[in-house]
Order: C-alpha cells, then structure tokens, then sequence
C-alpha cells in the first residue's frame, strides 16, 4: 500500500530531474527513503545530508512520513542574498 | 502584516523604507546586494534567482519575528528578487529602525545573514565565457 | 574627492547613494540618524547641529580615509546635516559600498562610531517642557 | 610680550562666554594656560580635560604654544550624529 506524493524539484535538483514536479506512487517509509528512491532514479547531484526537506510548505524531518497527498519538496543548498 | 517580500519586478527601496517612517526611530540601518560583475573571480554576463515560494515567503517571516524578538528594534523589512537580473541590479534589501544604532546594525545584519542561510532561494549565474550553473554552496 | 560633508540644507540619499554605484559592489551598508521625539526620556521638538566646520571637515575626511585604508571596502560616503532640525528629519547619513558585505557592514559602523565621537558637531535640543540645552556627553 | 590670537568658542562654551569669538592678547606659556585664564574670565562649564583644542583647524597639544596670529578652539564634547 502506497502513498500517492507531488515531488518538487528546484535549481540543480530540477535540472538534474528534467522536471520541476512529479507525482509518484510510493512506499518509502520516510522522506529518507523517498529521496533515495529519486535519487536513484533521477541521479540526483546531492547526498541526502546536503539538503533540507519539506513537506507542504514547511520544513519536515528526513524521518517523517509521506503521507497520502502531500507536496514534498527537496531542498539544495540556498544562495539568495 | 507582512515584513518579507518576494518580488519579481524591481522594487523601489525609498517607498519600503518609507514605510519605516516612525518619529520614535532614531537609527535606521540598511543593506543591500547588488549584482556584481563577478564572483569567486568569475566574469557574470546576468543571473537569475528561483524561490520555492510557499516556504521562501513562510520563512523570511520567521526570521523577521525572530529580529524583532531578539533585538531592540521598533520595525523591520526585507525583500527578495526574484527573476532575471542584470549587473547592478538590486537582488535583496533589509531596513531596520530602532531607537538607538546597537539594535538597528545588529538586525540588520542578523536578517541579511539568515536570510542567505535560510530562505529557500538560488541563484543561477550566466558567465561571459558560455557557460551557466546554480550556486549551491555547501555550509 | 570629498568623502564627508556637511550640509546646512536637507539631502537627498538616493543621490548619495546613486554616487557610489559601481558594478564591482555587492554589497551595500548605510546607516541614517534621523531626530527622534524623545531623548533620555524627554520630549523634544526639534534640535540645531552646530558644527566647527573647518574642523568637521577635515576630521570627516580623515574618518573616511581610515575607513578606506581598513576595511575591504570600494567606497564610502557620509553626509552631517547641520542648522535646525524637526522631528523625523535626517541628521547623518553613511553609505558604504564593497565586495561583501562583511567590510561594509563593519566600515558603517565604524565611520557612524567615529563621527559621533570625534567629529566637532554638537547637538542642540529644544524640550516641550520650554527648555532648551546644549548635549555635551561626557567619554 | 604677548601673542595676539583669536579664539573660538561653541555650544555650551559659546553660550558661556556670551560670544562666538574673541581676540586676546595673552602671554600664556601654553595652550593649558591659556583656557585657564579665559576659563576664569568668562566661568567656563568645562575642565581642559573634559575639552580638546585646536589651532587653525587642526586638532593640537595643551603643550602647544599660543602662536601670534593663531585662531584657537576649545572644543567641548560632541554630540553628532
């Protein structure tokens, strides 16, 4: 049993991905896992640990789970300013 | 009310510091990052900054709150770009009033360094030799 | 050039700032005083800076060629209104202009530091309570 | 013998004296000895060592000797900014 979840990608993440968006169908326990999925799939440039996570909108932990319907939304390393 | 701004135009920085306008004030500090020609010795034709707006705007107010918490400030502001710039274009602003210079300057400064480290925005940067790439430093 | 002025009119910052626009800048710091309504706990109407302008001058400038040699910065500017004042109004004005913003921030607050404390400019306050003195804050 | 000089004075100092200036012939040894006899003369606010002085627009020493011809200031403390 899966939980349907909207990936968005930003910047390199986006590039890397050929997409800023998609919608898949996952079982990963948590974001963690999530992201190593994608990774994977996308050969995303960023370990895990240089990037931030977000779940509709606010900030999540790599522990949280994707739940049925969310916005998750991996973050690379922020240059503003 | 909102304290940080995204925008995808250029702003005029004399109607946001207007807005700081307050006969209590008596040191108003400010910063701003302008577009510079190069960087880490690099010839810059333009860039382009992208935000994850939702979390971008969501957490420059957190950080807003945070300054007038923190320090003995009467207001702040700050705005973003975002979009395509060109050299000389204003890419952020922060104002800051206060009573006395201490709080105005250490705000400002707080907000500025946050709001690099923090806020959900990057930069692309197109080079004079071709070739283009995101600024993803790593902490 | 002239880095430190005085003026007996009000000024205008965006020309101040206009005068340091230079595509090498990154970053931008100022720092504005403006007359607040209340000082140590008194309600003031206005204020007259008095200035020793011959000296001012010469001690302005010699603030901004320090500020110049020790910082990182590409240029700084500061203004000192001098005559009456009302509420609101701006007294000083300091605009520093550098790579990062590390120097510029630092230059602000040093050039701001250094006039308030060396600079012959004094303070005359005028209370709603009808009197009226001379600040002379003892270092 | 005398040196002729002329002295300025401001704010607080100004309003003392009742003037913004003075000519003075003075046979002070120094600049010290100087502002004791005006600061007597004219009940001046100010100890010299809550004062800076200056002759002809440039910051100067106590030490220094008034002379002839030299415009000097007694300069309380500042409050710019």
């Amino acid at each position: 049993m899966g939980s349907r979840v909207t990936i968005l990608y930003f910047a390199a993440l986006r590039d890397a991905a050929g997409m800023a968006s998609e919608t898949v169908e996952t079982s990963a326990a948590n974001l963690r896992a999530l992201y190593e999925e994608v990774q994977v799939r996308h050969q995303l440039p960023f370990p895990a640990r240089q990037l931030r996570v977000a779940i509709d909108g606010d900030f999540a932990g790599w522990e949280d789970v994707p739940r049925e319907g969310a916005e998750i939304a991996f973050i690379p390393p922020v240059s503003g300013g | 009310m909102k304290r940080f701004t995204l925008s995808d135009t250029p702003f005029d920085t004399s109607a946001l510091r207007a807005d700081l306008l307050d006969d209590r004030v008596g040191g108003f500090a400010s910063f701003e990052g302008w577009v510079r020609s190069h960087n880490a010795d690099r010839a810059v034709l333009g860039l382009r900054y992208e935000a994850y707006a939702a979390l971008a705007e969501s957490e420059g107010e957190k950080i807003m709150a945070e300054a007038m918490g923190r320090f003995a400030i009467i207001d702040a502001r700050c705005i973003h770009r975002t979009g395509d710039l060109a050299i000389g274009e204003l890419a952020v602003w922060v104002g800051v009033t206060s009573a006395h210079r201490d709080a105005a300057f250490a705000a400002c400064r707080y907000i500025i360094d946050e709001v690099k480290a923090r806020v959900p925005i990057w930069k692309h940067e197109r080079y004079t030799e071709g070739d283009a790439g995101w600024l993803h430093p790593q902490p």
